[in-house]
């Protein structure tokens, strides 16, 4: 079992229980969620937060952090909009010991010089690469720069791909785009292709045809694809109606299940690949996944299989770990989280996404590894596993920098 | 050739779009003289009635659409009803702001109502296509083609025939005037927000019709929307036609072009190049292609 | 000509003074002592962090209130000289300090101001409120594209120093009592926002701004006996994106990171917001409407939970979350306040105002 | 009274709109110190003329000389600072802004304060504040306007309303005044009262006149010289007596009640 | 036909205008109403045809009757409907649009085709300067040919009862003439007539019955011909006797005013 999975009996620190502090009072430790909860990116933050809030209510069922210590999370409404997430920050930080979600890179770069002054710890809600090397944050999951160069690494030596390939990607103009882009960018340099083509999209764009043209017309064999659901929807819609078939590859958070039933499930069963961490929805081999779809039947059976709702599970569980480290050292102040944080060693998330290597900044590790799948209407969430936890070269050697 | 076809097309079915949702704004525009912000709210709704038509009660996908519109119709008038109708007489700005309140209010309930999560609409277009001499036609595109033609040859028709055409125009330029004619003002402004409200509707469901599916953020396009009011001129239906079109194929074909000439300019510049072209043709025609003056005298 | 009696020049200074009645000037010490000494008694993080927000907000709203209540022109371009004013702070803020960087973003606002004002005056109402819509579009896209400046979609930091002689607004030394970044911040917003209140009041009672209000009125008449009606409405365009850009200016030093993202629509609305809820060609009601704007959905927040049949937390039971409901209530009482009281809350003011005072010269 | 040397000289003055043709041709000398009066129907031309003279329409054709300098051509602002005011047919005043704000904004041409004065008040505004706000009280005393040096010029009653427009056009120390229907819509009474408030005016200010009425007793009574329109066409000049009895414009204008 | 008794209107909930202010139409007749600006004319107007509300203006006592049917803050549409329309103070006629089409939107209640048209070739014969302007956009049109337009709306909704509100503001003498004997002409085609006018030599001129307002308050009424030989309103509303002229009238000013 990983982190935080031993429940009940946990070995508890040699100093006895540590002493109440901000956000903690002796029994229940206080976690901060800031997370677009209404508004149009409330699609991601509802099934984060419950993510998060499914692996806690499993916790304190089993007796808390440590077996003792019951988690409460305090949950407050970003919008989105960094403005508001400075001001939500400031409002629960006095609350709790630390924060288990902020999602958005915008956000969380806002909060990040008052995480840094008030020595607190928070764990990012997104795969981006930036995160890996800053003290105050913790991140989770393998970084979208790592899908990429999986998906290549699989496309160039099972896929069918050769460096003479016509490589393309087609990104949303954001942050998460440019995450897409760079992962591409070093494989390209690592596999020795040229990028044939690069279409950038705003999200909410109505129409397609214009970078769908542009890409067939670049005669693009592959095509990575940075997108969310509703406009990858519209973009394979595009490329099915002009009969425009290369192989799609594409990040874990483009695909929603209800591509899988609808009209171009069948385009997507030929032509799409998508690429993600752990395993496919309700594979009950994988110990992590077993335990989620149990959970999730427990703790919140409205909730739909997602790929968030697992990232706010396994946000839960880094932060539980860092929490029961902080409790084995006797200090659940923000000194001793921070303090927590750099001692942690490698933790475990049971095959949904494979193991982190925390510690200080500069010597994390994250997970190299993805899985690939193909869409299945049949299965659960919509994917089967076409190869699982693969782990390229060219991954393994990325380097994560800190961010200016 | 062939590209550059398709292209068009693929402007012509966004300029179709847009110019249902342009209209509509020039309803209420013409009838009140306010910028209606809630547009994109109404459009969401329409399409998220048209969802629960066509999904939940399983009804025939034209009659779906016909009772979204209807439905969005209603709240359309329902909202001049119930706060609208204070206003009459107001300054103008005040109006405007109860609109974007409005679209705060839609937004919540909407996703209160229908979740966050992306729903695909039942529809008979699916990504079906025609073929026609090496062109390939998306089914859906043609029927958004087919069906704003149809609204805006009716649209023509009634405000240049019918009185309530021409009541709808004065009732805008000066109300009390107009009320002194025996037109009913409330009548006016409940009848121009329920056409407003059925055009977003029934744009919002061809659009949700798509592979795309349906999901909040289905409203923005609303804001795509205005530089086609604008182009066309704020009080003129043809406008707003004229308008939705020149800045769909504008910015299809930007879009499509963008590698090959518009690089310079930073990658997706089709996305300003509604902003762009709306700027422009409002410098040399101050009111739009086919908008109304003001009249000034001293 | 009868020369005026002696007595009544002496009424005229009186007269043209901002706060000439006892009670106004009482009002004010009132409102400058309360000021200084908020931060003191609120120390929360929180109402702080909100309150230098709504300052923030409530400068950038006198700005648009001058262009768009005295003026008469509608702009919804207010989001993208916010944007400039953010960048400019990014680019020059940690190289200079604080009395240079905050008029060198006012002046790269009011340059820009300058090249866009000249659309002004081919337009009018909503087209133009519309081609300024156009603006934040455009500069998103120049602000993603411009990544030296602005560091593209991953956004920049900003690093501004904060220090004006010897006060360091990051950590306020006063009188032996240490105090936080917020409440320093607290004070430094403030008085920028009394500084530009004062200064556009100023304005708007004198030459230039009695012809911007003409200019509003009747533009044609105003041109008649003499106002260039032209030259005031690009003057007022510099204006109010200098002051925009000084918004912008204070919007990066704090939050100290800033991205494409933020300069949107939803921002430039915002702003249209407060300036019609404080009440369009009133000073003192855009910092009213930037207050109630910007403090209303976090008062909503704080209670928002106590309503019954709300779900209060993701995963929680009910039919709408409270976070919705925020939005929703939100938006109900902008309505509902603008049905009540279509003039905003300068309105509400000025009722309360001539309940308490009557004016020396009324009839 | 005599002719004195023209102050304003309008030769030749052609304004088309679209189809209509408004002034053809029309010429016409106003001396120093003159009430010109300028009658005609409904659509003749009055207002147009005004138009023409403060800039506000650009003639096609035809010169305008004020005391040697050229009109045509320059903007309305241009124009008011040579000293042209006027009053409009259906009011022109700045509704949202308080009687003594319009008289001030007549003083506009003749203040210097900039935007950035403006802003710090201390100083040039202050003072040109103070020392303009002395004459405009002056004004508001000859109008007998004190009661309502308040009150938004939107909400003023209408014969108060066009007394502030002459006051406003009076702050402007202009040379030449040009008053379009200064009494239409007033009663006897109020009629009355601006008649005298025209010949106070004139007894104290070296100001020329022209002044468009529909009211035939007033310019009969007031007017030094006469100009009557029809169609945009000069049909008579000369004294009052002279064109009241002048047939064409007895046929156009006077109908028979004159 | 129309009745109006003990009406009192207030503005903006304090404004009292009206103040009990009682006045009869009889059918087919001419009936004058004179008074100083402010008098509250217009308010009487906006109380009959109910266009008080977007004036923020309300009746707070009294009715008004057609044809003994209680129309006391009526919606403005039904009243035009029974047969009541206004020419509105300052013409306010749709500045956009053309001649023609302000024409249409007059006759917005009619559901004959014929009968408007009918209309319209009566309105154009009455004034055919509109006539050769139809194509005109309206706010082009010069003060007069506007207050043409606006009598010629008005008679397009074919009322039974006329209100004017000032019409012969601003028009040429010639005009007032023609507008005076247009208006005995709609009233002998059987419409009556309720007319406010500034110019009391025109209006007693034609009118059966006239009132004189002040402060809200009728101050005096009678048959047209009694307010005529009225001394009162021949001093201050006729000027007639032995008229000063205007170029005498130097330093004083009447200051009387009837003790209401
Ligand atoms: N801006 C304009 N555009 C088109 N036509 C105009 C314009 N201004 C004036 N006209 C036309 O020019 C003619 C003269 O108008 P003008 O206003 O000068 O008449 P006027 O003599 O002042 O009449 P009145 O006594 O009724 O005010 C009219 O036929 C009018 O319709
Ligand atoms: N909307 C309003 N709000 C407040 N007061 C008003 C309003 N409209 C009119 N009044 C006031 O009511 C009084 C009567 O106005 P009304 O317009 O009825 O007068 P009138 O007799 O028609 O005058 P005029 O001859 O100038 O047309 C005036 O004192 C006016 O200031
Ligand atoms: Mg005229
Ligand atoms: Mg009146």
């Amino acid at each position: 079992g990983g982190a935080g999975d031993q429940g009940s009996g946990g070995s508890g620190g040699t100093g006895g229980a540590p002493p109440s502090t901000t956000g903690f009072d002796g029994t229940t430790i206080k976690l901060g969620v800031l997370s677009p909860l209404s508004g149009p990116v409330a699609v991601i933050g509802l099934p984060l937060t419950a993510g998060n809030k499914i692996w806690f209510d499993a916790l304190n069922q089993r007796g808390g952090v440590a077996g003792k210590y019951k988690v409460e999370l305090v949950q407050e409404d970003t919008q989105y909009r960094p403005d508001v997430t400075v001001q939500q920050y400031n409002k629960v930080k006095g609350n709790v010991v630390a924060f288990t979600q902020i999602l958005g890179t915008a956000p969380t770069l806002a909060v990040l010089p008052q995480l840094k002054t008030d020595k607190m710890l928070a764990a990012p809600a997104s795969l981006d690469a930036l995160w890996v090397r800053e003290p105050n944050l913790l991140p989770v999951g393998g970084p979208y720069q790592i899908q990429v160069i999986n998906a290549i690494d699989y496309y160039m030596t099972e896929g069918g791909g050769t460096k003479d390939s016509k490589i393309c990607n087609m990104i949303q103009d954001d942050v998460y785009g440019e995450a897409g882009l760079q992962g591409l960018q070093y494989a390209a340099g690592k596999y020795g292709f040229t990028i044939a083509n690069t279409q950038r999209y705003k999200t909410g764009t109505e129409n397609f045809t214009g970078q769908i043209q542009a890409l067939a017309g670049a005669g693009c064999q592959m095509v990575f694809l940075t997108a969310t659901p509703s406009d990858a929807g519209k973009i394979w819609g595009t490329a099915a109606q002009a009969r425009f078939m290369p192989r799609w590859y594409a990040q874990s958070p483009a695909y929603a299940a209800a591509l899988s039933k609808s009209p171009i499930t069948p385009y997507l069963q030929q032509t799409t690949i998508i690429v993600a961490e752990g395993t496919e929805w309700g594979d009950d081999k994988v110990t992590g996944m077993k335990d989620l779809v149990a959970r999730t039947t427990q703790f919140g059976p409205s909730q739909q299989p997602d790929y968030y709702l697992a990232f706010g599970y396994n946000q839960a569980r880094a932060m539980t770990a860092v929490l029961e480290k902080a409790v084995e050292l006797g200090n659940l102040s923000r000194d001793g989280i921070m303090n927590a944080m750099n001692q942690l060693g490698k933790v475990s998330f049971d095959g949904l996404t494979d193991d982190y290597q925390y510690g200080a900044a500069e010597t994390r590790n994250p997970p190299r590894s993805s899985t690939l799948f193909s869409v299945d209407p049949t299965k659960p969430f919509g994917l089967k596993t076409v190869k699982y936890n693969i782990s390229s070269e060219a991954a393994r050697t990325y380097e994560f920098k800190k961010t200016s | 050739m062939t590209a550059f076809l398709q292209n068009c097309f693929a402007g012509l079915a966004l300029g179709s779009t847009y110019a249902l949702v342009a209209l509509g704004f020039v309803v209420i525009f013409k009838s009140t003289g306010v910028i209606n912000f809630a547009q994109g709210g109404l459009l969401a709704l329409g399409a998220y009635l048209g969802y629960t038509f066509s999904n939940n009660l399983v009804l025939a996908f034209g009659i779906a659409i016909l009772l979204a519109c209807l439905a969005a119709a209603l709240v359309g008038a329902g909202f001049e009803r119930i706060v609208l109708r204070r206003m009459v007489g107001q300054p103008p700005f005040a109006v405007i702001m109860i609109t974007i309140g409005l679209l705060f209010i839609l937004e919540p309930v909407i996703t209160a109502i229908w979740g966050f999560d992306n729903l695909q609409v039942r529809n008979p277009w699916n990504i079906n296509t025609v073929e026609v001499g090496g062109l390939v036609f998306g089914v859906k595109d043609l029927w958004t083609i087919g069906l704003t033609a149809a609204v805006v040859v009716g649209f023509f028709l009634f405000f240049k025939f019918s009185p309530l055409g021409l009541a709808m125009r004065v009732t805008a330029f000066d109300p009390e005037a107009a009320l002194a004619q025996g037109i009913s003002a409330k009548k006016v402004y409940a009848v121009s927000w329920a056409i407003a409200a059925a055009l977003a509707a029934l744009a919002g469901i061809a659009m949700a019709a798509g592979p795309g599916g349906l999901s909040p953020s289905i409203g923005f396009i609303a804001l795509a929307a205005f530089p086609a009011m604008i182009v066309g001129g704020m009080d003129s239906p043809a406008g707003a036609v004229l308008g939705g079109l020149v800045i769909g194929l504008a910015e299809a074909l930007t879009r499509g072009y963008q590698d090959q000439l518009f690089s310079w300019a930073g990658d997706n510049v089709s996305i300003i190049v509604p902003y762009l072209l709306m700027i422009v043709i409002l410098l040399i025609r101050p009111y739009g292609l086919l908008g109304t003056k003001d009249v000034r005298r001293v | 000509m009868a020369k005026p009696h002696r007595n009544l020049v002496r009424d005229y200074r009186q007269d043209l003074r901002l706060f000439g009645s006892p009670m106004a000037r009482t009002g004010l010490a009132a409102m400058l002592v309360g000021l200084v000494l908020l931060p003191m008694v609120v120390q929360d993080d929180f109402w702080l962090s909100v309150l230098i927000y709504v300052g923030i907000t409530a400068v950038g709203a006198i700005g648009l209130n001058l262009l768009t209540g005295y003026c008469g022109q509608i702009s919804l371009g207010h989001a993208f000289f916010i944007g400039a004013g953010a960048y400019v702070t990014g680019w020059a803020g940690s190289e200079l300090p604080l009395f240079l960087w905050l008029p060198v973003a006012a002046l790269a606002g009011g340059l820009l101001g300058a090249v866009i004002g000249p659309f002004a005056l081919r337009l009018r109402g909503h087209y133009l409120a519309i081609v300024t819509l156009g603006l934040v579009f455009v500069g998103e896209h120049l602000w993603r594209n411009w990544r030296s400046l602005t560091g593209g979609n991953s956004g920049t930091s900003i690093n501004s120093q904060v220090s004006l002689g010897p006060i360091d607004f990051n950590r306020v030394e006063l009188a032996g009592e240490v105090y936080s970044r917020n409440q320093g911040y607290f004070w430094l917003v403030w008085v920028l926002v009394a500084i530009i209140a004062l200064l556009v009041k100023n304005l708007v009672r004198t030459r230039p701004g009695r012809a911007l209000q003409a200019v509003r009125d009747r533009d044609q008449a105003a041109e008649v006996i003499g106002v260039q009606a032209g030259r005031y409405k690009i003057g007022a365009f510099v204006i109010s994106s200098a002051i925009a850009s000084v918004a912008g200016a204070l919007f990066g030093s704090y939050q100290q990171f800033v991205s494409p993202d933020e300069w949107n629509l939803l921002m430039s609305i915002q702003y249209i917001a407060i300036v019609i809820v404080g009440g369009l060609g009133t000073v003192f009601g855009s910092i009213l409407g930037a207050i109630f704007v910007g403090a209303l959905p976090a008062l909503i927040d704080r209670f928002g939970d106590a309503i019954p049949g709300v779900q209060t937390s993701v995963g929680g039971e009910g039919f709408i979350s409270v976070f919705a409901l925020n939005q929703a209530i939100f938006g109900v009482l902008i309505v509902l306040f603008l049905v009540l009281e279509p003039r905003g809350l300068a309105g509400i003011w000025l009722r309360i105002k001539a309940y308490f005072k009557s004016w020396p010269f009324s009839y | 009274m005599e002719r004195l040397t023209p102050l304003l000289e309008v030769r030749d003055l052609v304004l088309r709109f679209g189809g209509v043709t408004a002034l053809d041709g029309v010429s016409f000398d106003v001396g120093a110190g003159e009430l010109y009066a300028i009658i005609g129907p409904n659509g003749a031309g009055k207002t147009s003329i005004f138009n023409c003279l403060n800039g506000v329409y650009k003639p096609q054709q035809g010169t305008i000389t004020l005391d040697g300098t050229a009109l045509t051509g320059r903007s309305p602002a241009a124009i008011a600072s040579l000293g042209v005011a006027r009053t409009f047919q259906n009011l022109g005043l700045f509704e949202h802004l308080s009687l003594i704000d319009n008289l001030m904004l007549g003083r506009h041409h003749l203040m210097r304060t900039g935007m950035v004065s403006g802003m710090l008040w201390w100083g040039r505004a202050k003072r040109e504040e103070l020392a303009h706000r002395e004459a405009v009280e002056s004004i508001i005393e000859l109008l007998e306007l004190e009661s309502y040096r308040r009150m938004p010029a939107g909400l003023l009653p209408y014969g108060v309303a066009k007394r502030a427009e002459l006051g406003r056009a009076l702050a402007m120390e202009p040379t030449l005044l040009l008053l379009d229907e200064p009494v239409a819509g007033m009663n006897l009474e109020e009629t009355e009262d601006m008649a005298r408030y025209l010949t106070e005016v004139r007894r104290q200010l070296p100001l020329t006149m022209i002044l468009v009425e529909h009211d035939m007793r007033l310019v009969m009574d007031l007017a030094t010289q006469v100009l009557a329109l029809d169609f945009g066409v000069v049909i008579a000049s000369g004294t009052p007596a002279q064109v009241q009895d002048d047939p064409q414009v007895i046929e156009a204008y006077l109908g028979g009640a004159a | 036909m129309l009745s109006v008794s003990n009406l009192e209107v207030v503005y903006d909930d304090v404004v009292l205008v009206l103040r009990g202010l009682s006045l009869e139409v009889p059918a087919g007749s001419i009936v004058a109403v004179l008074g100083a600006n402010g008098a509250g004319k217009t308010t009487l107007l906006r109380a009959v045809t109910g266009l008080l509300v977007p004036h923020r203006g309300k009746i707070t006592k009294g009715t008004v009757r057609l044809d003994g049917d209680d129309i006391t803050g009526a919606d403005p549409a039904k009243i035009v409907r029974k047969g009541i329309a206004q020419v509105l103070e300052g013409r306010r006629v749709f500045a956009e649009i053309t001649v023609d089409e302000n024409l249409r939107a007059g006759a917005y209640t009619r559901r004959s085709r014929a009968e408007v048209k009918e209309s319209y070739a009566r309105v154009l014969d009455l004034f055919p300067v509109l006539a050769n302007r139809r194509k005109s956009i309206a706010g082009y049109l010069s003060g007069g040919e506007q207050q043409m337009l606006a009598i010629g709306r008005a008679l397009m909704a074919s009322p039974r009862l006329l209100l004017l509100d000032e019409p012969s503001l601003g028009l040429a003498p010639r005009l007032v003439e023609q507008v005076r004997d247009i208006i005995v002409q709609i009233n002998q085609q059987g419409t009556s007539v309720l007319l406010i006018e500034q110019n009391a030599v025109m209006a007693l001129a034609i009118a059966n019955s006239g009132y004189v307002l002040e402060s809200g308050k009728v101050v005096k009424d009678g048959p047209a011909a009694d307010l005529l030989a009225d001394e009162d309103i021949r001093e201050f509303y006729l000027g007639s006797g032995e008229r000063r002229s205007f170029a005498d009238i130097k330093s004083y000013r009447r200051r009387k005013r009837w003790s209401a």
